[in-house]
């Protein structure tokens, strides 16, 4: 493997860069590599989220040499072509955040398990719904897997746990302001018993609280969703929305950094079963996919909103 | 064909009505006047954007450069409000303008002075300008939090019912009419796409004009910077990214012809309607998004076709008794 | 001398100092001198013809009078101050106006517009007022005998006729001291002609300064107060023109008698090569039935916009027709393009030389293989050796002046592109070949190159149909005539005796 | 020259003047590969691991399979025409492969079915161009959208995947050592390109239309034919480049290869080929391909932002094609 007697570079790969979650991402990665010791930490990612893009920079910090990537893939198959190169020429690769197919990486990590972020961003809304009604999702893009996982899950736990929340669409808004702004205000158009947005897209949630804001829909519709608290703080505020969830992207950043250093160095062995440290955080096991999952959503609404949003 | 059959703008009028039929046969509320007032107002920004479109279109040009101008002014004018809030709306409207027209003065210098063909200077500047958006912000971007209040509020105020970003649009539509037809730089902006060798007997200078269509299509797209970050609130690097194949799209189905000369404001201004009101009611009649970009794409090449067919050179007509035939 | 003379007879006034002069005036262009240190002078109340062969300078001195060519070196006076040219702008703004010998209109602009771009009347916002623009151009039009334009039609939708009419009006809009006509009755009927002299009358006698060229002497005679002679870019002679009997003002022109620019050849005729019969079109020509004979020079006459360049492009393969059948050498033939008509043995010399003669970017010798380009190539592969070769034989037999094969055809003056335009297509080696305006635009010693080939090739049994709006040539070379008229054949007539003015007649519609 | 010259014996014109060295020393292909050394040097000594047979094999990735597309574009913009909707035809083509495989199809069938939509689409464009005399830049903003829209009705939010392993070699492959099959189909094409454009009759005519399309006519050269051609091949090319992405990402996305139009457009106008048409050379457009591969390589070895190095990309572009006008403005031009 490309081991060498200096520092160990790990290449945190991002969606796209300028993406708020992202950065707060790499704080938690660079936090873990001070914490290290002797890791240096790319962060980089392409301007767009593609996958294209994304596979001409795996290609670049393959030829680097770098000891381990991390990434956060815009599509789980396209890439697995060019992450299995990089396996092959001894690097190690993660992915985290949004996966990409079991072939294309040594282990995946789950910003939370994946059911149980479906379930929350049904309650989310349920929990301001106590005589039920209509609910709409707003997703990222359609080839999201994260978020497609999120929605399927969410779509089987409906039935049993919330009888009464009627899913009545499913729309994408590509992680696009416009798209998601357009797409928002189709929902309320067309949907007029609306009574909450789900969207588990930092972008998309944002946008569909601006909609309700503009639309003087305060009170009327609920937006819920994935939110990060310094970006959404405004839309507690004015009561666009109750409450959302999200996980902590620098939590996210420093595990998936620590993660890959550890296989990279071989301290840590990627395999079904095993359980790996992460820190400060804590530790995960690696289910059969190796695929592992960290704490659950953590809620943010008017009692708490104000501190975190200073954090990410 | 009788006069009536040739004006374009008709044509698109009746495209239009027709499009809100079928929309409202299956979405009644569609055509209601508050729905089609949010439309409008829901395609100021790329009604702005056309018109100076179509003003560069006119000269025989094209600007590739207006989104990504839109994204850099936006991204300024964004940090501007960000670090002074204190700075007045107003103020920050005529920043935008000016960088803007700075940016837009830059590639009408080039194709002015140097002579490089728009389509060459303006793909250049698509990736330069959408490049320093993201070096003047420093890969960040900013959201709600860090835009003042008025920031953002602006467009959404109501003046005689009509939401301020509607009223933007208004009024740029009747500067553009008031300049396009009545001022000799709108005229002389019509004569350089008609007939550049033409203008210049007239006393036009052909490079000069077309420097100017850049500058007023480089101002729009200033101004529907600061217009799009604050009715989007966010200012990142993506912004608008691709945007500049629609606004073109506008133009086309507006009848602008690319060839130069022929376009009309009222036509620009309805081609741009006509994709606003796909992007907004498809989602509403519940069909699937994923029809909207061939939807779109069978709009505009009909557009062409039958535009082409009313623009078709008539024979010069030699015979007499033909004509009367 | 002469001027003094006659000086006496006149009452001292402004009328003997020009509005206008110009002197020490010279203009090059890459490879043509088109002026040499010539002068001219207008007068307020008089026209001054400027007559000179094509080619002598005549539109580039106009060019440089409004502004639209810097001249590389003299002076130009008005009312006695030197005065700068640096744009169109700045001559309006010196009170020049001109109708240019191209219409250099706006077709899909207004008529109203088209007269008053860049000068039009504004209101007190400093808007353009169209009501009032439309109002002065319907005044305009009318005073000029031309109501019938409609103020408000795009000119595209206007004759050739009008839309010269149009370049007329726009030219009087403006309210000049100096009015400048560049062959302006060429596309005009008599009818419009005789509106535009009473015009001409009407600015005479409000003290205006006229330049009028014309190839047209009668015209020339009845309107003009001076002349103004040009001889290959040069200033040859000028003086009132009551004195000057019309051959002295052609010898000038010419330099030399007129008759021995033409070769001398016996013509043998063969048997007919090429016949058409009821070759119509929609809009254009009707009913055009003729046939040529092996080697004979067939010349089409008529006025400019009588659809004869048409008729050729037709026989040729460029328009389609809607009726009409054409044999070549006894067998029908329907070409659809250019490829199948050079195919056949018919290739079409075209008028436009620039537009659809040369293609300017490429070689001489790339031009000249063009349309051989299957027989010099080997199965789609290109042999230089052989396109050199061919580029050789033709381009040295016209006598190409060229530093060298692969110059930009682009950089050749215009009458060696013209001898580049004929090389290429006699290459292909055509039965019948058309010639449309072949000596259009270029030098004296050109055109006899050209005519001397025409000979030559006749003399090798090729057929000649040769396309031109000049009599003497029309006289010169053709073996018969026909000439056109609104898109129909008014007259054939067989090249003995033949005089000018029985074509002339023919082509205008007058009864002899 | 003398107006009236009694011509004597004709004077003998030479082939040319100018030796062909002379020539191409101050070609534009000469330029650019002196932009190409000074890149290649520079990223050199910025990064240590640019001069390495496997990262030198890697960048060429960068730029195959839009320089595939550039080759035939750079015909069609020689013609006098363009074709925006490239990426579209490879989004279409590849959901057509996806569907096929669904169908069962063999590796030889994808790669014909991929290929054959690319010659469709292009067929297309050509159809409307010149049959029906559309300006070419409008009629492929139209079908730039309708193609891609067509992949998204076919796909919407599903993705095509399972390609069979035999299919991975087009995008992933090497013929030997650190070649690829990419990057010798790309120098196969070129060469092929190459031959046509300046060796051929056909190539000759597209000169000839570009520069006059109207003289061309006039001189026997059947212009929408060749058009029509042109658009057939630049279809063709994007068809062959959606069978190495989709082969190289192992999957297909209704929204692959967004934005690859304006970074081949870009490529062709580097490579010297005006845009107004009538000029360029294959050469040039292969040397612009490097050029663009070298460059976002070389930056993103740097780990510099994709975005930062568009900007380097725009400004080369645009001072490659000012240099030589402020050149000519400064000195002049050289005396014929
Ligand atoms: N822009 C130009 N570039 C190169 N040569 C030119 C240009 N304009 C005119 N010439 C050349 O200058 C000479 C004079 O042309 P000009 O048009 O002045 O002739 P003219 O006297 O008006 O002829 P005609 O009676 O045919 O109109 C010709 O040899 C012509 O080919
Ligand atoms: N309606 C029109 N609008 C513009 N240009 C016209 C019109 N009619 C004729 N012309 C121009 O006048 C010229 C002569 O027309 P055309 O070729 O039909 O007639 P022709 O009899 O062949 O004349 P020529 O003697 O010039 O060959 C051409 O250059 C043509 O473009
Ligand atoms: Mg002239
Ligand atoms: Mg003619």
């Amino acid at each position: 493997g490309p081991a060498n007697a200096e520092s160990t570079k790990i290449a945190l790969v991002v969606k796209s860069l300028g993406n708020g979650f992202f950065d707060a991402a790499n704080k938690g990665a660079q936090e873990a590599a001070k914490e290290l010791g002797d890791v240096e930490v790319i962060y980089t990612g392409p301007t767009a989220a593609t996958a294209e893009g994304q596979i001409e920079i795996v290609n670049s910090l393959i030829a680097q040499n770098v000891n381990a990537i991390a990434i956060s893939a815009n599509d789980p198959d396209a890439l697995v072509p060019v992450l299995k190169k990089a396996m092959d020429r001894g690097i190690t690769v993660i992915s985290w955040d949004s996966g990409v197919a079991p072939e294309g990486r040594q282990m995946h990590l789950n910003p939370s398990d994946t059911d149980l972020i479906g379930e929350t961003i049904i309650k989310l809304a349920a929990d301001y719904l106590p005589e039920g009604g209509d609910v709409a999702i707003l997703s990222a893009s359609s080839t999201a897997t994260n978020q497609n996982a999120w929605i399927e899950a969410a779509k089987k736990v409906l039935p049993e746990k919330f009888p009464k929340i009627n899913l009545v669409a499913t729309v994408y808004g590509d992680d696009d302001s416009v798209k998601s702004t357009n797409e928002a205000k189709g929902l309320i158009a067309s949907h007029p018993d609306l009574k909450a947005i789900i969207a588990p897209t930092t972008v998309g949630v944002v946008a569909a609280a601006q909609v309700v804001t503009d639309q003087n829909l305060i009170g009327k519709v609920n937006v819920t969703g994935l939110a990060l608290p310094s970006e959404f703080k405004q839309f507690i505020d004015n009561g666009a929305s109750q409450a959302v969830a999200l996980w902590n992207p620098i939590d996210l950043g420093y595990s998936a950094v620590y993660l890959a250093h550890g296989i990279a160095t071989g301290k840590a062995k990627a395999e079904p079963g095993a359980r790996l440290s992460i820190g400060k955080v804590g530790e995960v096991t690696l289910d059969d996919t190796n695929s592992a999952a960290m704490a659950p959503p953590f809620q943010f609404d008017k009692s708490n909103i104000e501190e975190f949003s200073k954090i990410y | 064909m009788s006069a009536l059959a040739k004006n374009r703008e008709l044509w698109l009028v009746a495209a239009i009505a027709l499009l809100v039929a079928v929309i409202t046969l299956r979405f009644p509320a569609f055509a209601r006047p508050q729905n089609l007032a949010a439309v409008f107002n829901d395609t100021s920004i790329l009604m702005i954007l056309a018109l100076g479109q179509m003003a560069v279109i006119l000269t025989r040009s094209i600007d590739l450069s207006m989104a990504s101008n839109l994204a850099l002014t936006g991204m300024i004018v964004a940090l501007t409000n960000a670090n002074f809030p204190g700075i007045p709306i107003p103020l920050i409207i005529l920043e935008a303008m000016a960088i803007g027209a700075a940016l837009g003065a830059f590639n009408g210098m080039l194709v002015w002075k140097l002579g490089i063909p728009a389509i060459v200077v303006t793909l250049g500047t698509l990736t330069i300008f959408r490049g320093a958006t993201f070096v003047v912000a420093g890969g960040t971007w900013v959201n709600a939090d860090r835009m003042s209040p008025a920031f953002i509020a602006l467009q959404r105020g109501e003046f005689l019912g009509l939401p301020v970003l509607s009223w933007f649009a208004i009024v740029a539509i009747i500067a553009f009419y008031l300049v396009m037809t009545r001022t000799p730089v709108g005229r002389s902006i019509y004569a350089v796409g008609v007939n550049p060798s033409a203008a210049v007997y007239a006393g036009i200078d052909v490079g000069r004009a077309k420097f100017i269509a850049f500058c007023i299509s480089g101002m729009v797209a200033g101004l529907c910077g600061y217009l799009w970050v604050s009715r989007y609130v966010i200012a990142a690097t993506e912004v608008a990214n691709g945007y500049e194949l629609n606004i073109i799209a506008a133009c086309v189905i507006g009848g602008v012809s690319i060839a130069g000369g022929i376009g009309s404001v009222g036509g620009a201004v309805l081609g741009a309607l006509f994709l606003g009101i796909i992007s907004t009611a498809l989602p509403v009649i519940n069909i699937s998004p994923f029809w909207q970009m061939a939807i779109s794409g069978t709009a505009i090449l009909a557009a062409v076709i039958l535009n082409a067919r009313s623009e078709r050179k008539q024979g010069r007509i030699i015979l007499k008794k033909a004509e009367a035939a | 001398m002469h001027t003094a003379a006659l000086k006496a007879e006149r009452p001292a006034s402004a009328a003997d100092t020009p509005m206008l002069s110009l002197s020490g005036v010279s203009k090059s262009f890459p490879g043509v001198r088109a002026l040499h240190n010539v002068s001219l002078s207008l007068y307020p109340g008089q026209v001054t013809a400027l007559i000179g062969e094509n080619g002598a300078g005549k539109s580039t001195l106009v060019k440089i009078l409004t502004g639209i060519y810097q001249p590389d070196e003299g002076e130009i006076r008005i009312g006695g101050d030197t005065v700068k040219l640096p744009t169109a702008d700045a001559a309006f703004r010196h009170g020049i106006t001109a109708i240019h010998q191209e219409t250099v209109l706006f077709d899909d602009l207004s008529v109203a517009e088209n007269i008053f771009l860049g000068h039009a009347p504004r209101n007190r916002f400093g808007l353009i007022d169209w009501r009032t623009m439309r109002a002065n151009a319907r005044e305009v039009l009318e005073t000029m005998g031309a109501g019938h334009i409609d103020a408000d039609a795009r000119l595209r939708d206007l004759g050739i006729a009008n839309k010269h009419l149009v370049a007329v009006a726009r030219a009087m809009s403006i309210d000049a001291r100096i009015v400048i006509m560049d062959e302006p009755t060429a596309a005009l009927s008599a009818k419009e002609i005789e509106e535009l002299f009473e015009l001409i009358e009407f600015l005479k006698s409000d003290g205006k300064a006229i330049l009028f060229i014309s190839h047209k002497f009668d015209e020339i005679y009845r309107i003009a107060d001076r002349y103004t002679v040009f001889r290959d870019g040069e200033m040859v002679g000028e003086g009132l023109l009551a004195d000057k009997p019309q051959n002295e003002i052609v010898r000038m022109m010419v330099g030399r008698a007129v008759d021995h620019i033409f070769p001398e050849r016996q013509p043998k005729i063969g048997a007919t090569i090429l016949s058409v019969s009821g070759l119509s079109h929609p809009t254009e020509f009707d009913g055009i039935g003729f046939e040529l004979r092996q080697g004979e020079i067939l010349g089409f006459y008529g006025l400019v916009g009588a659809g004869r360049s048409e008729v050729m492009q037709a026989i040729a393969g460029m328009t389609r027709t809607s009726a009409g059948s054409i044999a070549l050498d006894g067998a029908p033939i329907a070409p659809k393009s250019a490829a199948e008509a050079i195919e056949a043995g018919i290739v079409y010399v075209p008028e436009e030389r620039g537009r659809q003669g040369v293609v300017i970017g490429l070689p001489i010798f790339q031009n000249v293989s063009l349309p051989s380009l299957d027989r010099t190539s080997k199965s789609g592969l290109l042999r230089l050796a052989e396109e050199f070769s061919l580029a050789r034989t033709y381009t040295e037999r016209l006598d190409l002046r060229a530093s060298s094969l692969s110059q930009d055809v682009g950089t050749l003056s215009g009458g060696n592109q013209q001898k580049v335009v004929i090389a290429k297509w006699l290459a292909t080696e055509p039965k019948v070949i058309i010639l449309d305006e072949p000596t259009k635009g270029i030098d004296i010693g050109s055109k006899a190159a050209v005519h001397g080939f025409m000979a030559e090739l006749v003399a090798q049994r090729l057929s000649v149909i040769m396309v031109s709006s000049e009599l003497p040539e029309i006289l010169g070379m053709s073996d018969r005539v026909i000439v056109m008229r609104e898109g129909r054949i008014a007259a054939v007539f067989d090249n003995k005796g033949l005089d000018a003015e029985t074509l002339v007649r023919a082509a205008a519609g007058i009864a002899a | 020259m003398s107006a009236i010259e009694t011509s004597a014996a004709p004077r003998r014109i030479p082939d040319r003047l100018d030796t062909p060295l002379k020539g191409a020393v101050l070609s534009w292909e000469a330029l650019l590969i002196a932009v190409a050394v000074a890149i290649f040097v520079i990223n050199s000594l910025a990064s240590p691991y640019f001069l390495n047979a496997w990262s030198l094999s890697d960048l060429t990735f960068n730029f195959t399979e839009k320089g595939l597309i550039a080759l035939a574009m750079a015909l069609l913009i020689i013609s006098g025409e363009i074709d925006l909707s490239v990426a579209a035809i490879i989004a279409l083509a590849s959901t057509m492969m996806g569907m096929a495989l669904q169908a069962g199809a063999d590796t030889p069938m994808l790669v014909a079915i991929g290929i054959g939509t690319g010659l469709l689409c292009g067929a297309f464009n050509g159809l409307l161009v010149t049959g029906l005399g559309l300006p070419s830049i409008v009629v492929t903003i139209g079908t730039m959208s309708l193609f891609r829209g067509v992949a998204f009705i076919i796909l919407g939010d599903q993705a095509f995947k399972g390609y069979p392993a035999s299919f991975a070699f087009f995008g992933q492959g090497y013929v030997w050592w650190v070649v690829s099959f990419e990057l010798t189909l790309f120098l196969a094409a070129a060469l092929v390109y190459w031959f046509v454009l300046h060796r051929t009759s056909f190539g000759r005519r597209v000169f000839a239309i570009g520069n006059n399309p109207v003289a061309a006519q006039f001189s026997g050269v059947r212009e929408a034919r060749v058009k029509f051609i042109l658009f057939c091949l630049t279809g063709l090319m994007a068809g062959v480049a959606s069978v190495l992405i989709t082969s190289r990402l192992g999957s297909t996305r209704p929204s692959i290869a967004q934005g690859y139009e304006l970074e081949v457009i870009t490529m062709v106008v580097l490579g010297g080929v005006s845009i107004l048409g009538g000029a360029g050379s294959i050469v040039g457009v292969v040397l612009a391909a490097l050029i663009m591969g070298m460059v976002t390589f070389g930056f993103g070895l740097l780990n510099v932002p994709g975005i930062v190095m568009s900007i380097f990309i725009g400004l080369l572009l645009i001072l490659v094609i000012a240099l030589p006008i402020i050149w000519r403005r400064l000195f002049g031009r050289r005396p014929a």
